[in-house]
Order: C-alpha cells, then structure tokens, then sequence
C-alpha cells in the first residue's frame, strides 16, 4: 500500500480520528509508563543516595 | 472545683453505684478505686459528660455540667480504654490533630518534641498501627503534655506501659496538680503521686 | 460562671482541620477512594452481564442503573464515615471537643462527598457511554449526580450515627438510610429520563436543589445528636 | 557454557544481570516497533470490508494478546513465589502487574476506537469484551491488594491467592467468542488452521505482538530493580552501591 | 516424635460446634439476618423506581436485576465472616485450634450461607412476582439461587479472608470477589433468561453445579491459607 | 521441651531483636521482659506459631514447630493483647465454645463453676459487652483453668486485672507449674510466680 499524499495517510480513508486516536493513546500509555519507571527509579537512588546508573559490578 | 452529689448508675438490673458524693479542689487528686466491674468506667464516663448519670448531679463551679454544654470540654481532659490514635496516621500526626481537636494547634516541631518526652524518639513518622501496645498509649498520653485544661479524667493510664514510662507519667500528674490542676484516675497498679490532697472514692 | 471560651482556635480553622484530617486518611489509603469507585464501575457493568447484551433494553436502564450504583457505592463507604473513629476512641475526642459538634460532623460529611461523591461524579459520563447514552442525556447525568451525591453523603451520615456500634451496622445503616435516599433516586434518575425523552430536566433538578439545601441544615445538627446518643 | 541459575535466583544478582540486559530487549522492541509500525501503515493493503480502520489491529491484537498472556506470568510467578517462599519470583510478579493492566487498558480502549465505526457503538456487551474488562479488574485487584498491605511478605503472598484464582478468567476469556455467539470476531491466528488474512497483515501483527512482548520485558525488568531496591534498601550490597560510580568499580 | 492427637473430639464434632456458634451468633444478632434480606429486597424494588413501572421492561430485567441484587447482598454480607472474630481476637484462637483449619473454615462458609443465602432463595420468588414472572420461571430463579448462593459463600470467603483488618476492606473485598461473580451471575441469570424465552436451561444448571463442586473443593483451603496469611 | 534458637524479628527498617535463644523445660517459667516496643508480643506470636519469624527456628523437643502443623496447638494456648471474648455471647457460652475449639467439650454447669472460680459469680450469662475490663478479661483467663496443654504463653494476662484477680492468676500459674507445665509470660507489672526454674529474657 502506497498514500498518495500525507493528508491521505492523516485521514485513514475517513477513520483518522478512530486510527489516530487508538494509536496516541496507547503511545502516551507507553510514554507514561516509561515515565513512571524511570521517575521510581530516580527517586530511590536519591533516597538510597546512589550515585550513578550502576548497572554492573565486577565478577569475582 | 468539680462536685458530685448523690451520683447513681445502673445497668441491667444492677445498681453499679448510688449516692456517691465527693468534691475536689484545684491541686487535688481523686483515685477512683474498685474491683473489676465496680462501675468506676462508668463513673469517669459520666464526670466528663459523655454519659448521663441514673440520677444525682455533677457541678462545676456550682453549675450543672449539662447546662455548661460544649464550655464544659474546654475544662476537661479525658482519657478512656480506648486510646483514640489512628492507626493510620503517624504519631506526630495523630498528636497533631488530637490536641487540634482539643483546640490547641501545634506544629510539627513542636509535636516531636513532645513525643520525644514520651519516649518515642526515632518512632515519630512510623504509622501507628506498627506501633507496640505501649507505644500506642504513650501517643495517646503525649497529649496531656499539651492540654491547657483544669481538669483531667483518666482512666487506667498506666495499662500496657513499662516502668519508666509509668514513671514519667507519675512526673507529669505531680507537676500538673502542683501547678492548680485537678486529676482524677482510676488504676489497678500501685502508684503513688504528690498532691495537695487526694481523695480515695471506693466503689465496690 | 461558666468558663471563658479560649480565643486561639476559630471555627474555620476547625473544620479545616477535621477535613484535613479526613483526607489525609483518604490519601493513606488511597485505596478506599479507588474501591468506591471501583465498586460504583462494577455494579454499574453487572447489569448488561445479568440482564443481556441488547442495547435498547440497555439504554432505557441506563440511567436508573447508574443512579441505584451511586447509591449503593454512597451507602457502602458510609460505614467508614464514623466507625474507624468510633473504634479507636478518636470519635470519644471528636465528642469532648469544645467546638460544635455539628461544624464538625459537617467537615466529615464534604470530606467523605469529596472522597466518594467527587470521584462518582467524575465516572459517570464514562459509564454512560457504556450504554450507549447520547451526549445530551449524560450532561444532564452528570450534573444530576453532582447535586444529588452530596445529599447522599448528608443524609446517609445520619444512618451511620444511629448505627454506630452496632455489629452488623452496615447493613442495618442500608435499611434505615434506603427509605430516605429513594427520593433522591427517583429525581435524579427522573431527570435523566426526561431529558432523553426530550422533556424538560429543570423541575427534577429544582427538587434535588431543595433537598440539598434542607439536610444541609438539617443533617449535620441531627448527626450530631445521633452521635451523642449512639456513643453516651 | 553453564550457566548457575540459582546464582540467578537472589535478588542481588538477579539485580545486575537485569540491569545488563535491559538495554538489548529496549533496543529490539523499538527496532521491532518501527518494522511493525512501517510493514502495519506502509505494506498492508487496505481491508475491502473495513477499509483502513482495520490498522487498528496493529495495536488492539498484540495488546490484548499480552494482556492475557502477562496474567498468565504474573500467575505463574506468583505461584512460585507462594510455593517455594522465593522472593524474587514474587517480586518479578509485582512488576509484571502495572504493564499487563497497561495492556489491557489499551486493548479495551482500541477495541472500543475500533468498534465506533465498525459496530456503531462504543461499547458492547459482548463475552469477549466484557471478559477482558473484568481482567482489568482482575489487575486492578492485585495491584489494590498489595497496595494496601503494608508488609511486602504478606503483600506478595496474599497477592499470589488472588492471581492464582483469577486465572480461571483466562480460558473464559479466550474461548468465549466460541462459547458465545457475538459480535466480536473469533480467532483468525491459529495453530491448526492455514491464516485467513494477508500475509503482510499477520507479518505486521506478528511484529507488533513481537515489540509488546519485548518491551514488557524490558519495563517488568526494569520495575523489577526498582521494586528490589526498595525491599532490599537494607542489605550489604545495596550499601556497597552507595559508592559505586557506574561500570567503573 | 510428634505428639499424639487427643481423640475427645472429632472433625465433625468441631465443625457442629462452629457452626452452632456462629448460628448462635446471628441469633443474638437477628437485625444482621433480616438486613441482608431487607437489602435484597429494597434493591431489587428500587430498580423499578429508577426505571419506571413499564410492565415489559420489567419482565426482561426481572433476571439480571433479582441476581445482581442476590450478589451484593452476599457480597455485603462478607465482611462479617471473619472480621468481627479477627477483632475480638477469635480468630487467633481459631488458627490455634487443633483441627483442620479448612474444616473450621467450611463450617464458617455453611453458616454464612445458611444466615444470607438461604433468606435470599426463599425470598427470590416473592420478588420475582412483583417483576410479572411466569410460574415455571419463578421456579427456575429459585432453584438457580439454590444453586449458586452457596458459590457466592465459597469464594467471598476468600476474598473476605484476603482483606482482613485492612481499613477499606468492606470495599476492596468486593473488587477482588466480582471478577469471580461474574460467572456465577452470566448462568444463574442466563438459566432464568433461557427459560422465560422456552429454551433449556440444563446447560447453565450443569455449569452451574461444576462450579458450585469445584469452589467446594477449593475454597476452603484457600481460605484457609489466606487466613493465616493476612494473621500471621 | 520449647527451644529457640537464634530468632530474628524485622520490623520495616528495623531489627527488633536477633540472635534470642533460650529452652524451657517442664515447670519452667520464661519472663520476656523490655521496655515498650522491644518486641515481646512479635516474639510470642512467633512462639505459638502464628508468626514466621525472620530466621531462626524455634523446635518443640526437636522437630520444628512448622513441621507439627496443627498437631503444635495441641501443646500450646496462647492468651494474646486481644481476649478473644466475644461480646455478643454470654460468659458461658465464651468459655464454652473457645475450649471446644481448643478440643475440650464442657458442658454448662462445668463452665458455670470455673467462671464462678474465676470471679465471675452472678454475671454468667451476661453478654460479654456489657461486662467491664476487667471482667471480660477475667473471662478469657478462665480458659486456662480447663487447658490440658504443656506450654501457655500469656502476652500481658494482668492487664485490667485488680489485686484479687492477680493473686488468683499466680495461684493458677504456680500450680500449673508445680504439675509440669511450662509457662512463656510477657508483663509490665512486677509479679513473683513459684517454678522450677524461672528465666529471664531481656529484649531491648
Ligand atoms: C472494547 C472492545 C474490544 C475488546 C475488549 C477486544 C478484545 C480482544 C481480545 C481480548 C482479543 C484477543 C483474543 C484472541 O486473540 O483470541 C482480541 C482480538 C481481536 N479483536 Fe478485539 N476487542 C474489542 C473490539 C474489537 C473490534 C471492534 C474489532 C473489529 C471490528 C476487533 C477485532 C479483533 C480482531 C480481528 C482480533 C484478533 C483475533 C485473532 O486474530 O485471534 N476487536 N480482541
Ligand atoms: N445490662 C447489664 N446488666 C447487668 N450488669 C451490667 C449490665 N451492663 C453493665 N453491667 C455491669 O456494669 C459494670 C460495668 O462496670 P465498669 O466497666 O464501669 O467497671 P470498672 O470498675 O471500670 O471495671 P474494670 O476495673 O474491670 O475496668 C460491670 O460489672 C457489668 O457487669
Ligand atoms: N513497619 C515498621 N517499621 C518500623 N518499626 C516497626 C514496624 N512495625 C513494627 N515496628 C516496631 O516493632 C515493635 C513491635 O513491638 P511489639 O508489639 O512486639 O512490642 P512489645 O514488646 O510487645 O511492646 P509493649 O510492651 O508496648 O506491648 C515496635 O517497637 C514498633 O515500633
Ligand atoms: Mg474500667
Ligand atoms: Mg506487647
């Protein structure tokens, strides 16, 4: 399938706002979660007082 | 001065108590003493107006404390069974809002503070409800630390404290009544505390 | 001579205070705000399950529905207005506190509204859309639940009151308070039926103004004197 | 090469061996993403009967796919961790709860942007449907559960009942399109069966279904490290972090 | 060496002894029985007020409605199973006790369905007059009552046992146990349904009882293990 | 014969006790004493195996106590903070249905006559409600009196207690004791029980 143009691609063939409107929201879902993680994440290393995304350690 | 006359209470088919007359000054102490089940709940309850008694009157100040109304609970202080801290709350919070309640606002500065008198140091953000039987009653006791009243009511303060908190409690009641106020207290342990005058009132 | 009443506390400051209390309860946990509407979402969604997925059907319940799991949802979370503070000895403080007990009992009752009533409110569209119901129709729902929630948590506080310390009081509360919120249900319920109907919405709403404007008189004083009773 | 599970199994390790791999599963899902995304708008011909609303498939299949299949994990590892008292099974479990209801929200919220303009309604009372909503429930319960129990032992096995007891939902919800007659349509994925659809149409839903799979591993794992953090803030080796810059100690 | 087990009891012994108590119970406290009864029967009478008196309407709902009210009402009815004794402390003392804590646990189960799901049966085709249900459909909502009050028991247990002594139990039990409703709600009111519309309701029945076999087999221990989980 | 060995109790962030070992043997009394919130309740809820403790083991004459299963409650009554009374049932019928779980079956005139040993004369079919503190505490001691157990553990049996009812706890103890018995007691107030051997067990 090839669009013609972007507004083509933009309209679905009329359903954009249906098509459209699951995508954004279940991306900005995604972005959120993500969010929250990292947002976790970065509250405990300030509370624990870590100073660094220590993700490895050496094998002994 | 506080001033029962002719008190009576009855429950079921039982005369707890009748014509129980007592009075006490500013600087006096009342231990109210029985058995268990000699009615002295049932008495604290009615001298601070949370019950009413079967018949007889209970003055202040020569007026009657029903006719007092809301008046009568800027005099008295009472301390019942039940503790009344949240289990959901901290200890600095549940201090808080008691004594806001109580019509005395403090900051948390100064709630810690008070809790640190109490013995509950390092414990003061923990939510009550991880808090030990005792550590409980001392949240609850903090507040007379704070009370402005003339008149406090406690009963059985001393349960579930160990020995040193029993003694701090003992300080406290002796500084109060040195300073004019009035305690009256019902306990099963022994405890002797300084006052101008203390009353025994036996119901058995 | 009756005592001087001390200066250092106002009556706002008060019921500020026992609403902030209130809602910092509510956010220690959060999930009793969360269940209430949960459980408003779930009895809401049951119907469809029990009476079939036929969507005319659906949309003549829809508003009745609605309005009956606003209810329950109100009538359910009414135990926790009191009971949690009557079991700790808080309510005992609450009672000796040398202030209007009505004042207070009015802070309980908009904390326990915002707490479970707001949130109601907020849902509903959501679920209308559910059944299916037009634009129009779920305005006049939502703005029916905002008047009428209130009413139930004023209303409902009493029951609580005269319940209190009675095992089993949480049904018994449902009895005594049921009677009182029908009226309420058939105006609300009422309006929106109208309005779908393409009838006039504005006599319900009026009566559901009234009704809100008299237990906000009535209710808080009548509380307080079932608390003082419940509890001597 | 041998690998030592069990070394695996403490949350310690578990930790750093998460922290190693996070990085390759974020990279494969967003690679997986873009190929799906591109295969999904750009070589998917047009749906005769739905025309191009049925694009909303990318997303609604391989969501509602994981939204079932992470209640299953979730499930499992909580059974583990109920079974054989091993925290981090249970833990893992934890932080498979937030993504699967993630999941669920968004199969529930595309399907309904689907069924607009397909059925004339947002919303119907069809089994499949409905089954999938009390899944979020069923989510939503556990996450509740555990959020309102203050003890993270207490927290984890008493989530374990309940996940292991809403498992029965499942099934329900998988085979109701045949159970009941209804609008919503029947599986067109199947072992047994040649597929019914295009072939760029299932390669774009297979892709996507793919990037989910992946991405929930990377959050779970990242969540995962979190949640060890906060249980294990009083260990040693979490002490030993404080000190720690990086890869380079 | 273990010891050995006194014998002045047997299992059944003990189950009749929990069961007279909490029969003895709810005695004392009639108000609780007659309340989730009332609370049934108010439900099931609001709706007509929230949807209007249309005779038709009403028959088609009839199904749905009397189970969804049969529902709340057990579900209502959960919290008293084990939170009154985890309070008293009772509960301690059944966890300490030298039986089978399922057995201990089953007996509970029986009696709150004895106290709650027996009223609601012998009710249900009372009510289903009121809705102007057929004879023969009036015998299938019983029977299909019969049948399923007792799973509601079953597996609210569960969700009662999970919840205890936390604040916002009474509401967040309910989002744990309606998800597991929700089955016994589609056949119970499916059986009905089939019968007002002349069609067999063996299928739903038979469902029915496998589900009511299988949470007899479960349920208890998982309570059981619940229980001591949320002690403990 | 009850061991502990090496028991640990975490709290949230905090270490309540560690490394406790101690062993009673019959007519043995074991006095856990500490201020309040040193962990005396966690530990006897561990010993009576309705807590797990965080790691330790604690063996009845050598098997552990998880492995006896239900088989452990047949050697062990525990009497917790909470009395386990239940307010709408009459003394009697209390006494009666918790020693019938507990795998003991009396009948009324048997339960009348302990309770009347325990104090109780004249309130038998009271509801427990509406009896007082310590009355309904006295209740649940009654209990004791028709135990065939080998261990008690009693988390702060006096509180609500007065002086007559204390003295006949100790009679009851020390007599239980004399017989064999072993005894795991927690109390804030001072009480001197007649063993064998009595043990100390300091938390703090
Ligand atoms: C809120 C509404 C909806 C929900 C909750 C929902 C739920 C689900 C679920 C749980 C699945 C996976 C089940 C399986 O693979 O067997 C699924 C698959 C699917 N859904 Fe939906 N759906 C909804 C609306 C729709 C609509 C409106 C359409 C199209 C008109 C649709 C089309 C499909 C298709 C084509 C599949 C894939 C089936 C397969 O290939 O296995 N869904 N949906
Ligand atoms: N309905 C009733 N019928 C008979 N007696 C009753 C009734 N209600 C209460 N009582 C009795 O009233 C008394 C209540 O006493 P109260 O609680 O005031 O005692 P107390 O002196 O505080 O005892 P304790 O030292 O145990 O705290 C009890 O003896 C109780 O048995
Ligand atoms: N989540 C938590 N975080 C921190 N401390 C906790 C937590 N939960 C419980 N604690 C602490 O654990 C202790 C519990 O003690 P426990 O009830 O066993 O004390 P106790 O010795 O019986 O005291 P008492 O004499 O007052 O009855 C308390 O000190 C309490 O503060
Ligand atoms: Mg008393
Ligand atoms: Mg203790």
């Amino acid at each position: 399938m090839s669009w013609n143009s972007w507004a083509e691609f933009f309209s679905m063939g009329g359903y954009g706002l249906y098509v459209w409107g699951s995508y954004l929201v279940s991306f900005a879902c995604i972005a959120g979660e993500i969010w929250l993680i990292l947002n976790r994440r970065r509250t405990l290393q300030k509370y624990l007082g870590l100073k660094d995304e220590s993700t490895t350690r050496e094998e002994k | 001065m506080l001033q029962g006359s002719n008190l009576e209470c009855i429950r079921g088919d039982r005369v707890l108590f009748s014509g129980i007359n007592f009075s006490i000054k500013p600087g006096e102490l009342m231990q109210v003493r029985g058995p268990n089940g000699s009615g002295k709940t049932s008495l604290l309850r009615m001298l601070c107006g949370l019950a009413v008694p079967n018949s007889g009157e209970i003055r202040w100040n020569s007026s009657n404390i029903r006719s007092l109304g809301e008046d009568y609970f800027n005099i008295v202080t009472y301390l019942g069974h039940l503790s009344g801290v949240k289990d959901d709350l901290t200890a600095i919070e549940n201090l808080r809002i008691t004594s806001a309640l109580a019509g005395i606002e403090i900051d948390e500065k100064k709630a810690s503070k008070v809790l640190q008198e109490m013995g509950l140091e390092g414990r003061e953000t923990l939510l009550a409800k991880v808090l030990s039987q005792g550590q409980k009653r001392r949240v609850a006791l903090a507040r007379l630390l704070l009370a402005r009243t003339k008149l406090w009511i406690l009963d059985e303060p001393l349960t579930a404290l160990d020995i040193s908190a029993i003694e701090l409690i003992k300080k406290i009641l002796e500084q109060y009544l040195a300073q004019g106020g009035m305690v009256i207290l019902t306990t099963h342990q022994e405890i002797d505390i300084a006052a101008t005058a203390t009353h025994q009132l036996y119901l058995s | 001579m009756p005592p001087q009443r001390r200066i250092n506390y106002t009556f706002l400051n008060m019921l500020i205070w026992i609403i902030r209390r209130d809602l910092l309860l509510a956010m220690r946990r959060q999930a009793d705000v969360l269940t209430t509407l949960f459980f408003f979402i779930i009895v809401v969604s049951l119907f469809p399950l029990g009476v079939g997925p036929e969507m005319n059907t659906l949309r003549i319940m829809a508003p009745g529905v609605v309005w009956v799991a606003a209810l329950l949802a109100s009538m359910l979370s009414l135990g926790r207005i009191f009971s949690t503070d009557y079991l700790d000895g808080t309510l005992e403080q609450i009672l000796l506190s040398p202030t209007s007990l009505s004042l207070l009992v009015l802070g309980k009752m908009f904390s326990h509204w915002l707490v479970t009533g707001v949130p109601l409110v907020l849902m509903a569209p959501v679920l209308g859309i559910q059944y299916d119901l037009p634009a129009n129709a779920l305005f006049v729902l939502t703005l029916s639940l905002l008047l009428g929630t209130p009413i139930l948590s004023l209303i409902g506080a009493i029951g609580a009151a005269l319940t209190l310390g009675l095992r089993g009081g949480g049904v018994l509360v449902s009895l005594l308070v049921l009677p009182l919120y029908i009226p309420v249900l058939i105006f609300g319920a009422g309006a929106v039926e109208a309005s779908i109907a393409g009838l006039g919405f504005e006599a319900h709403f009026s009566l559901l103004g009234a009704f809100l404007l008299v237990s906000l008189v009535f209710a808080p004083w009548t509380t307080a004197a079932s608390l003082r009773i419940s509890v001597g | 090469m041998s690998i030592n599970w069990y070394k695996y199994a403490s949350p310690a390790s578990f930790y750093f061996l998460a922290g190693k791999m996070i990085p390759y599963f974020s990279i494969v899902a967003v690679i997986l993403l873009l190929v799906g995304l591109y295969i999904g708008f750009f070589v998917a011909p047009t749906d005769f009967q739905q025309g191009e609303a049925y694009r909303i498939i990318f997303i609604h299949v391989p969501a509602a796919w994981m939204s079932m299949f992470l209640y299953l994990v979730m499930a499992f590892w909580s059974g583990i961790g109920l079974a054989f008292n091993t925290r981090l099974s249970s833990m893992v479990a934890t932080a498979i709860a937030p993504t699967g209801a993630m999941f669920t929200f968004i199969a529930l919220w595309t399907g309904a942007w689907w069924g607009k303009p397909m059925w004339g309604a947002w919303w119907v009372w069809d089994a499949r449907l409905t089954s999938e909503l009390i899944l979020l429930f069923l989510y939503i319960g556990f996450m509740s559960l555990q959020a309102a129990i203050d003890d993270p032992r207490r927290a984890d096995r008493a989530g374990a009942i309940i996940a292991l007891v809403g498992v029965v939902n499942i099934p329900i919800i998988y085979f109701s399109v045949q159970w009941w007659n209804t609008l919503h349509q029947g599986a067109s994925v199947s072992v047994t069966q040649s597929p019914k659809m295009a072939a760029s149409m299932l390669a774009g839903m297979l892709i996507m279904a793919f990037a989910a799979w992946m991405y929930s591993i990377a959050m779970i794992l990242m969540r995962t490290r979190a949640i060890i953090l906060e249980r294990e803030r009083h260990t040693a080796w979490v002490a030993e972090l404080k000190g720690v810059t990086g890869v380079t100690r």
